[in-house]
């Protein structure tokens, strides 16, 4: 079990590594000159070269690639470009902002949708179990950013219930402590409707999953043994066939985490929402690369995470797997 | 490379017959083959160009127009009609989607059969490679792909493959390493079939139809995927996709105003896309029996 | 006394392709304290007759007449409430794969308890208990109480599961081919223990197999189908070593038989019918060498020929020389024997 | 003959047939490559530009539109590469811009050539460039005027640019808590007349100003946005501030005095203090441009280039002495760089071992400007407190909050989420906004512009005669009214109408008018092949 | 004849770079360790045994599916190490194979033609009538008539025994002389088995080929076989014609396999298997006869030594590998009814 861990983490420590020196690499073949990233009347050719003395960009590729990894190990992106400050102190709030938003609605969406594809598997052949797979297909179908949009639209800007986005209203102070923050009322006015977005569109993969999975299972033939037990029906639904259909779903968790993390520049960006993803995009387009770098290394850190996280609980659901 | 019996086109045709014989899977088929008309006569039955400014009697330019007869979507922002636009929308949508999908299969399929078939240190390297490929944000990648290479079609197409066929291989590989172990494969090694033989004529008509699940799976995934980047404002400014017309509504911040603009391109992606998983769904439903309903 | 009575029960599926007849007035009993051998090969319709006496069949499968008389009362009329009562309590299992048959995510002794707690109040000590009594009856060591069943091999998973089975102390066990999965050894050291058992707890069983020996060896009476019907049915000695039925006279040419290896092997020729649609005629009529037009046409019913010894046979008048004919090859047609 | 003969000299027709038909040896004028912004992003910008176009391929020209995303690489191409035979050149209006040296001799003097410049177009004309050095030494604006004038009338006459139109902003406030005197500026509620302006009413306590962008900096020495000048203008001095009609205003300095063009002395108001108490000596002002320079602050550097040498002459006199004349001096040099406490920022590298001032969070933020920084929540708010010693004492408390998307900062000023936007309105919202009974919506003509800049370093566009041509043909109003709505104006020269004092109101703008387009290739001997292709004059 | 000298296959408990850090780094599964066995022209070998005795990877690693560990076959005198390192396909040309699941062991996607003419094309055969009459000779040959009816057929539409005699049909078409057939009934009817058992038997008669016939079933032995081995955790502990195994078996754990079988015969009784316990843990072997956990004879010796093969009733056919031979008391399986 142990070496299993160290084997872990030592393969997601490459694994960021590799990520690490693509983007590196991948920036520094980038057309065009990062200190281009602002016009300003300002700007002459030797405020540009003090710019590139600044940011480290006038040393060698070797020496700024090594310099680069060294940060990263302390957790240093660098100097935004755009922003004039360090990456650092600009992430580390949108992160948590994002996990705010991401992992309440995972957690949400499985959940559900491990319970509804529970019950209408049980429920199989009838009217209910054609009508919820055509709707949840059909609302997975749909990008993420329009369901978005008009919810947006109907909610906010038709019926005024929700806010048209951001994570509080202007000038609500809530003492310092950040958990009074995301305590009050307000925070989960803003939170209701992305969440709920994300929710719903993510629930479909665990229902329809659980439920060809439930279908699966009931043809084993412990089930049927389970029945000759003379067991009650919604005790081998509960007790027998769910955790063991949920076996295959759990194993999906951290792709579908790997999704919806990877998903969250999309639906930060329609509903305003300050994350990482937000801030990815914004960086992205204004090629504020250290910036992009720290943003797609922390995603990439939830999504590597995430996937361990997910590992581990898949052993400790089914008692089968020995880690080695 | 699947010729003789049992060949790509026989299980192909077959997988069609399977996914009709399900309702939605029919339903699906049908959709599908509508919109792939379309995107092939788009010219046809698109009654303005996508960028055609359109004025009225006037000679007024028709800003915003709500839908009419004329338009029977409305038109956008700068006159041009949105109906059109949604129909030349599906070319983008289906040309990205169909390849997409082709290049992911292209490459998860011979990576998982090679992977799964020789194991070894051939297959932990690929696996491990997998695996790394599995830690990168999918989205994210791709913008920074495009950031950096341009933002035609192609890269978008190729931004997604390069990062699409991590799943297909490793679903590939599963299935390769439990078909390994099955005696045709040793049977055809006794009898004298070389690795690449055995891979590619023993093995792999057995894994096409979880390929071609794959396809369609990919082949969703690559027009939503498609849209989002779009939406971002990464895909190709030269290409009318569905993505770009609801980025181009959000970005002139009158989407709000205008449901006419949003709504028909959003609805045709998810129309389209329904479709898609509902014959990938049936096939599966149909190749996996345990999953049929009895 | 009889404890199961079975009474012109039919069983019907329906497919994408039609409904299949699994099962087509087949009638039996089995007595207080007796075992009942069912043989038949695959697809004849033995687990369906299973599933039908305690009705866990499929959804897309529905008894379509008969009775099952269990201790007097009719299973089929019974409502899914009363049912679950007699299930375990009074009618137990024994299954033939025993890595299936037990949830892999539970341990055995939380199975087993569960089974118990489903029918009986009582607390966690005695239930523990009166498991590992039970586990000791079996011969498993007490101490795997908390084990996965991944943990255990093959023979003390089917061992366990006979634990599981005789838990509750019931009137009739089922063993739907315990042992096909395991080794020689291992199944002789499986019935032995049933024997045992049977004999310190007195119930009934109800052994289901294709495997002809061992009904021999374990039970009283022995039933043969075919097709979704009992071709004969009888006591063990006298079904076999006076056959009336020609399928039943090809199964024992066909069986192996160490002792007497030197005789002929002989097969029967064709393969089993697929109890699709509407059927004519006796199941058997396509793979017996005495077939006539009215096989093909009518098909016959159980009759008496002995004491308690029936057949469904048109030809039983004409048994004897049946059998002397049934023990050449050639009637087998050519290909079909060893020497 | 065989067959293969027959084939080449079938291909060698289709090969060389075209050029039979312009057998009078035209050369046709080559593709355009028109250097623009993507369209989904900058829809405005795209179609100027694709309205542009299409009227030049009505005078048979080849335009490409070359969609370059924003910054990069389009502003690479842009300055630094000079990759584009004509560019969109979109420059936004900034107070400092109302110094006329920089929409004049900066971006067209010949010495601003150099990869990073500002004469991205690489056009040398000398005689523009004599009167453009000439300018920079005359310091009285009323003498350097008729300079400016020439200046521009070079430009109209030979036309490296051709001004397209310039904004006419909107914005709005939500009157019903907040309420305005409004002083019409060049960047409208975002000047800081206006925003010291701001009183609160109905019992509103602070009024709420909603941004798109969050502050990326509150140190002075990083900052390189316009939108971080904004915002550190408030809670640091100038010494001068640039006036709402472009006029030059005493701020920190109690006067200015241009003692000839080597030597400007000033004299710093006494009794200014810092937020932590400390009074603001002329040791804090030499300190800050002394430090600027130093660190090489990278926005102030150019700006921070004439000055030789600073001497402190008394508690609050300072003298700067000058490399070179250089009139922009006073409004773009000591009306720009913020004065930062001394006793803060000497050893604030030391202390908080950093490896340069840049990196400096400036937390908390010591300033002796007209607000103080209370809090900064990053991407989401800040609060700037009045400083009420401050001599332009603030009437209100702001609190500015970040939004995510110009459509929500909108609806939050329609629904009085927010009380001021300072935004422009989206053109085609206005008329709707202005409907609307609560909110006051303001009209900001910039004095920034839209153009386009040709590259006169491509042989297409060293022909003047083109140049001036296309200045005939692009479809001003069409462009105004389709695209922006109406809100925005035509302009002859690039210093816009609003700049009333330095705009050249002599020169009439061009019209749209194709034929006379036509005309005047004609003239200068352009010709269009059978095609309708337009080729360049025939070589003589 | 085929000649196996010395035959063993380790397999490594941990395997790949891991085992660079394992503490089980070098400890190995003896799954076939040192097995020696002959069979002539025209004569079968019956290889018997528990599952996981070895028996499978035996067969497999004579076709090559596993790389032995050493030892060698020679095929009429010829090394068959020699013949694979000269060319595989030629090496397969001699020896064929026969797998236990015929619904496994043919690609669900081929058709019969294609599946018998993939051989013969792999083996360089490119003439496709000659092809074409191979097919239809050998589909005739393993009891598929007529031939022509089966060769566009695919094998869903096959019955197990069909396919089962599909499967001997492509391990006949190359010709080869030695044949091994892994468990080939396991999975089949009982009504079938025998007709594959005839098939087999007939074709070593007429093909004139060695058979190696590995299975877990004694019964069956019996009526195929010239020879049996009997193989125990990797070793062959006895072999010897097949009258002398049955009826004088000089090795326990012989005696405990025969005493096991159920008979078919309700006129015997059988004592039933005397001994108890499961095969013990591959890795680590017991010291001296691998046998001696579950022996109810074991001696000290055998605790200590491991014994060697050694003639039975100095009949130098029959060997076994036991101390006890000779000091086991008297076994008879043969009294009672003879047929």
């Amino acid at each position: 079990m142990l070496k299993y861990l160290v084997n872990r983490i030592l393969f997601m420590v490459l694994t960021i590594y590799v990520l690490a020196t693509l983007m590196f690499f991948m920036f520094r073949l980038l057309p065009g000159d990062p200190t281009m990233t602002v016009i300003s009347s300002a700007m002459s050719p030797k405020a540009q070269e003090a710019m590139k003395r600044q940011y480290g960009l006038d040393k060698p590729l070797y020496r700024q690639y090594t310099a680069y990894l060294n940060n990263i190990v302390h957790l240093d992106f660098g100097y935004s470009f755009q922003h004039s400050r360090r990456v650092s102190q600009m992430i580390a709030g949108r992160m948590l902002n994002t996990l705010l938003l991401i992992l309440p609605s995972m957690i949400a969406a499985y959940a559900l949708g491990v319970i509804m594809g529970a019950f209408i598997a049980y429920k199989r052949g009838g009217r209910t179990e054609i009508s919820s797979v055509i709707l949840a297909t059909a609302f997975q179908s749909a990008p993420v950013f329009w369901i978005g949009m008009l919810c947006i639209f109907i909610f906010s800007v038709h019926l005024d219930i929700f806010p048209l986005g951001h994570i509080l209203s202007p000038g609500m102070h809530y003492g310092k402590s950040a958990l009074a923050k995301y305590l009050s009322l307000d925070f989960f006015h803003h939170f209701a409707l992305p969440f709920t977005v994300i929710t719903a569109y993510n629930i479909c993969f665990p229902m329809l999953l659980m439920r060809s999975s439930m279908l699966e299972t009931f043809g084993e033939d412990f089930i049927e043994l389970c029945k000759m037990k003379g067991m009650g029906e919604k005790r081998i639904i509960y007790k027998h066939a769910m955790r063991n259909s949920f076996l295959p779903i759990a194993t999906t968790l951290p792709l579908i985490l790997g999704w919806a993390v990877a998903g969250s520049v999309v639906i930060e960006t329609v509903f305003s929402w300050p994350g990482l993803g937000l801030l990815m995009v914004e960086a992205v387009q204004c090629s504020d690369y250290p910036v992009v770098q720290a943003c797609f290394l922390m995603i990439a850190v939830l999504t590597i995470v995430g996937n361990f996280v997910a590992d581990l609980l898949y052993g400790i659901l089914d008692p089968r797997i020995v880690y080695k | 490379m699947f010729t003789n019996d049992g060949g790509m086109v026989t299980v192909f045709l077959n997988s069609l017959k399977m996914v009709s014989g399900s309702k939605l899977g029919l339903a699906g088929l049908v959709v599908f083959i509508v919109c792939l008309g379309v995107a092939v006569f788009a010219p046809v039955l698109a009654p303005y160009q996508p960028l055609e400014k359109n004025y009225d009697a006037a000679g007024k330019l028709m800003k915003l127009h709500p839908p009419s007869v004329q338009h029977p979507l409305g038109t956008t922002l700068l006159g041009r009609d949105v109906f059109s636009q949604v129909i030349w929308g599906a070319r983008p949508a289906l040309i990205i989607g169909l390849s997409t999908a082709a290049g992911v299969i292209l490459i998860g399929v011979n990576i998982g059969l090679i992977s799964g078939y020789y194991g070894g240190w051939i297959d932990n390297l690929l696996m491990r490679i997998t695996d790394i490929f599995m830690g990168v944000p999918f989205l994210p990648f791709i913008i920074v792909m495009l950031s950096l290479t341009g933002r035609s079609m192609v890269t978008v197409i190729f931004a997604m493959v390069i990062i699409m066929w991590r799943s297909t291989a490793r679903v590939i590989r599963s299935q390769v390493l439990t078909l390994r172990e099955r005696p045709f494969v040793d049977a055809a090694r006794i009898s004298g079939a070389s690795g690449l033989k055995i891979i590619y004529v023993e093995i792999a008509p057995n894994i096409l139809p979880i390929a071609l699940v794959n396809v369609a799976f990919a082949l969703a995934w690559a027009i939503i995927t498609e849209a989002s980047i779009g939406f971002l404002g990464f895909s190709d400014p030269d290409v009318m996709s569905w993505g770009t017309i609801i980025y181009r509504s959000f970005a002139s911040q009158m989407s709000y105003k205008a449901w006419w603009w949003v709504v028909p391109p959003g609805a045709a992606i998810m129309v389209l896309v329904t479709a898609v998983y509902f014959i990938g769904r049936a096939y599966e439903e149909m190749i996996n029996p345990r999953l049929q309903k009895i | 006394m009889t404890l199961l009575e079975i009474k012109d029960l039919s069983t019907i599926f329906k497919t994408r392709r039609g409904d299949v007849n699994a099962l087509d007035g087949v009638s039996l009993s089995v007595d207080h304290g007796c075992n009942f051998g069912l043989v038949g090969e695959s697809g004849c319709g033995k687990s369906t007759l299973l599933k039908s006496i305690v009705g866990v069949l499929p959804p897309n499968a529905a008894v379509t007449g008969g009775q099952v008389l269990f201790d007097g009362r009719d299973l089929t009329k019974m409502d899914e409430d009363a049912l679950r009562k007699i299930r375990w309590k009074e009618i137990s299992m024994i299954t033939q794969s025993a890595l299936n048959a037990l949830d892999p995510v539970y341990t055995v002794g939380d199975q087993i308890a569960e089974t118990i707690r489903i029918h009986e109040k009582a607390d966690k000590s005695t239930v523990r208990k009166r498991i590992s009594q039970m586990f000791g009856l079996v011969g498993i060591d007490a101490k795997r109480f908390n084990e996965y069943p991944h943990q255990f091999s093959g023979g003390m998973r089917q061992r366990a599961i006979i634990a599981m089975s005789l838990i509750l102390e019931p009137k009739l066990v089922i063993a739907d081919e315990p042992t096909t999965s395991l080794d020689v050894i291992v199944q002789d050291q499986i019935f032995t223990n049933i024997r045992r058992l049977q004999r310190s707890l007195g119930f009934s069983m109800f052994l289901v197999t294709h495997d002809i020996a061992v009904v021999i060896e374990n039970c009283d009476r022995i039933g043969i189908m075919y097709g979704g019907k009992i071709m004969e049915i009888g006591p063990v000695a006298e079904v076999v070593s006076r056959s009336f039925h020609p399928y039943t006279m090809g199964l024992k040419n066909s069986f192996p038989n160490i002792v007497d290896r030197r005789c002929e092997l002989i097969s029967i020729p064709g393969v089993p019918p697929t109890l699709m649609g509407t059927l004519h005629g006796c199941r058997f009529a396509e793979r017996c060498p005495f077939a006539a037009d009215i096989c093909r046409s009518h098909s016959p019913v159980l009759t008496r020929i002995g004491a308690d010894h029936h057949a469904a046979c048109h030809f039983t008048d004409r048994v004897e020389s049946m059998r002397e004919k049934a023990a050449r090859a050639g009637t087998w047609g050519d290909s079909h024997s060893s020497r | 003959m065989n067959k293969k003969v027959w084939f080449i000299s079938l291909i060698a027709v289709f090969i060389f047939a075209p050029s039979v038909v312009c057998a009078d040896d035209l050369e046709p004028v080559p593709e355009i490559d028109f250097l623009t912004w993507v369209p989904a992003k900058f829809m405005a910008y795209y179609e100027t530009s694709n309205y542009i176009a299409e009227e030049w391929r009505k005078l048979g020209l080849e335009v490409n539109l070359n969609q370059a995303s924003m910054p990069n690489p389009l502003l690479t191409y842009w300055f630094k590469e000079h990759k584009f035979d004509c560019v969109l050149s979109v420059l936004s209006g900034l107070p400092y811009r109302m110094e006329p040296d920089f929409f004049t001799n900066s971006q067209f003097n010949s010495k601003n050539k150099a990869p990073g410049d500002w004469n991205v177009g690489e056009w040398a004309h000398a005689e523009f460039d004599d009167i453009g050095e000439r300018q920079l030494e005359i310091y009285d604006p009323q003498k350097r005027l008729p300079l400016i004038h020439q200046l521009q009338n070079v430009l109209y006459e030979e036309q490296p640019e051709t001004v397209v139109y310039y904004d006419v902003g909107s914005m709005g406030i939500n009157m019903t808590n907040c309420a305005l005197d409004y002083v019409e500026a060049p960047d409208g509620l975002r000047s800081i007349w206006n925003q010291v302006r701001f009183t609160p009413k109905n019992g509103a306590s602070v009024i709420k100003v909603g941004r798109i962008s969050d502050q990326s900096t509150w140190n002075p020495v990083a900052a390189i946005q316009s939108d971080d000048f904004e915002m550190l203008r408030m809670v640091y001095d100038r010494l001068v501030q640039i006036g709402p009609k472009g006029e030059i205003r005493m701020w920190a300095a109690e006067s200015v005095n241009t003692i000839d063009e080597l030597t400007v002395d000033v004299n710093v108001k006494k009794g200014l203090k810092f937020s932590d108490g400390r009074p603001l000596t002329a040791d804090d002002v030499k300190f800050t441009f002394e430090y600027m320079k130093e660190w090489e602050a990278p926005y102030f550097l150019k700006y921070l280039k004439p000055i030789r040498q600073i001497d402190k002459l008394g508690s609050h006199a300072l003298r700067f002495h000058l490399e070179k004349p250089f009139a922009p001096f006073v409004m773009n040099t000591l009306g720009q760089v913020f004065i930062m406490p001394k006793h803060i920022w000497q050893d604030i590298v030391a202390k908080e071992a950093l490896s340069k001032p840049h990196d400096y969070p400036n937390m908390p933020l010591v300033g002796s400007g007209p607000f103080m920084l209370k809090y900064w929540k990053e991407a989401e708010e800040f609060l700037l407190l009045a400083n009420k010693d401050h001599f332009m004492a603030p009437k209100s408390d702001l609190l500015f909050v970040v939004f995510g998307s110009r459509e929500l900062v909108n609806s939050a000023l329609k629904k009085g989420v927010i009380d001021v936007n300072i935004q422009n309105l989206p053109p085609q919202a206005v008329k709707e906004f202005e409907k609307e009974k609560s909110l006051q919506i303001v009209k900001v003509p910039s004095n920034g512009y839209t153009a386009v800049r040709y590259n006169t370093a491509r042989p297409i566009f060293s022909h003047k005669a083109l140049r001036q041509a296309l200045a005939y043909a692009v479809p001003y109003k069409k462009i105004i009214e389709e695209i922006h709505e109406g809100q925005a104006g035509i302009s002859a020269s690039s210093i816009t109408p609003v700049n009333t004092f330095w705009h050249n109101a002599d020169l009439a703008p061009r019209q749209f008018d194709l034929e006379k387009a036509r005309q005047i290739l004609k003239d200068a001997g352009f010709r269009w092949n059978a095609k309708g292709r337009l080729c360049y004059p025939p070589k003589s | 004849m085929i000649d196996v000298i010395d035959l063993k296959k380790y397999f490594p408990v941990v395997s790949g770079i891991r085992s660079l850090f394992s503490r089980s780094r070098g400890k190995v599964v003896k799954a076939v360790d040192s097995v020696s066995f002959q069979i002539e022209t025209g004569q079968v070998l019956g290889l018997v045994g528990e599952s996981g005795c070895g028996k499978s990877t035996t067969g497999r690693v004579l076709l090559d599916l596993e790389q032995p560990t050493s030892g060698d076959i020679l095929i009429n005198g010829e090394s068959g190490r020699a013949l694979k390192k000269k060319n595989r396909k030629t090496y397969y040309r001699r020896i064929q194979m026969i797998f236990q699941d015929p619904y496994g062991s043919i690609n669900p996607q081929h058709n019969v033609a294609s599946i018998l003419s993939r051989p013969l094309m792999y083996q360089g055969i490119r003439d496709k009538t000659i092809i074409r009459d191979k097919m239809l000779e050998t589909l005739d040959r393993v009891g598929l008539s007529p031939p022509e009816a089966f060769l566009e057929k695919y094998p869903h539409l096959l019955s197990g025994g069909q396919r089962q005699r599909l499967c001997i049909g492509r391990a006949i078409i190359l010709e080869p002389e030695f044949l091994v057939a892994d468990e080939p009934i396991s999975m089949l009817d009982v009504s079938i088995k025998s007709g594959i058992i005839i098939l087999l038997k007939r074709l070593v008669r007429e093909q004139n080929l060695s058979l190696l016939y590995i299975t877990h079933d004694l019964a069956t032995v019996g009526h195929l076989c010239d020879k049996i081995a009997i193989m125990y955790m990797g070793r062959i502990v006895e072999i010897g014609p097949t009258d002398d195994v049955l009826d004088r078996p000089g090795h326990p754990y012989t005696r405990a396999l025969i005493s096991s079988i159920p008979i078919p015969d309700p006129s015997i009784t059988r004592s039933g298997a005397p001994i108890s316990g499961a095969i013990s843990d591959p890795v680590n072997l017991p010291s001296g006869c691998r046998f001696h956990p579950r022996c109810p004879y074991a001696e000290n010796l055998c605790r200590q030594r491991e014994p060697v093969s050694a003639a039975v009733k100095d009949n130098p056919e029959h060997g076994a590998a036991c101390f006890l031979t000779d000091k086991l008391p008297g076994f008879d399986l043969t009294k009672g009814h003879r047929c």
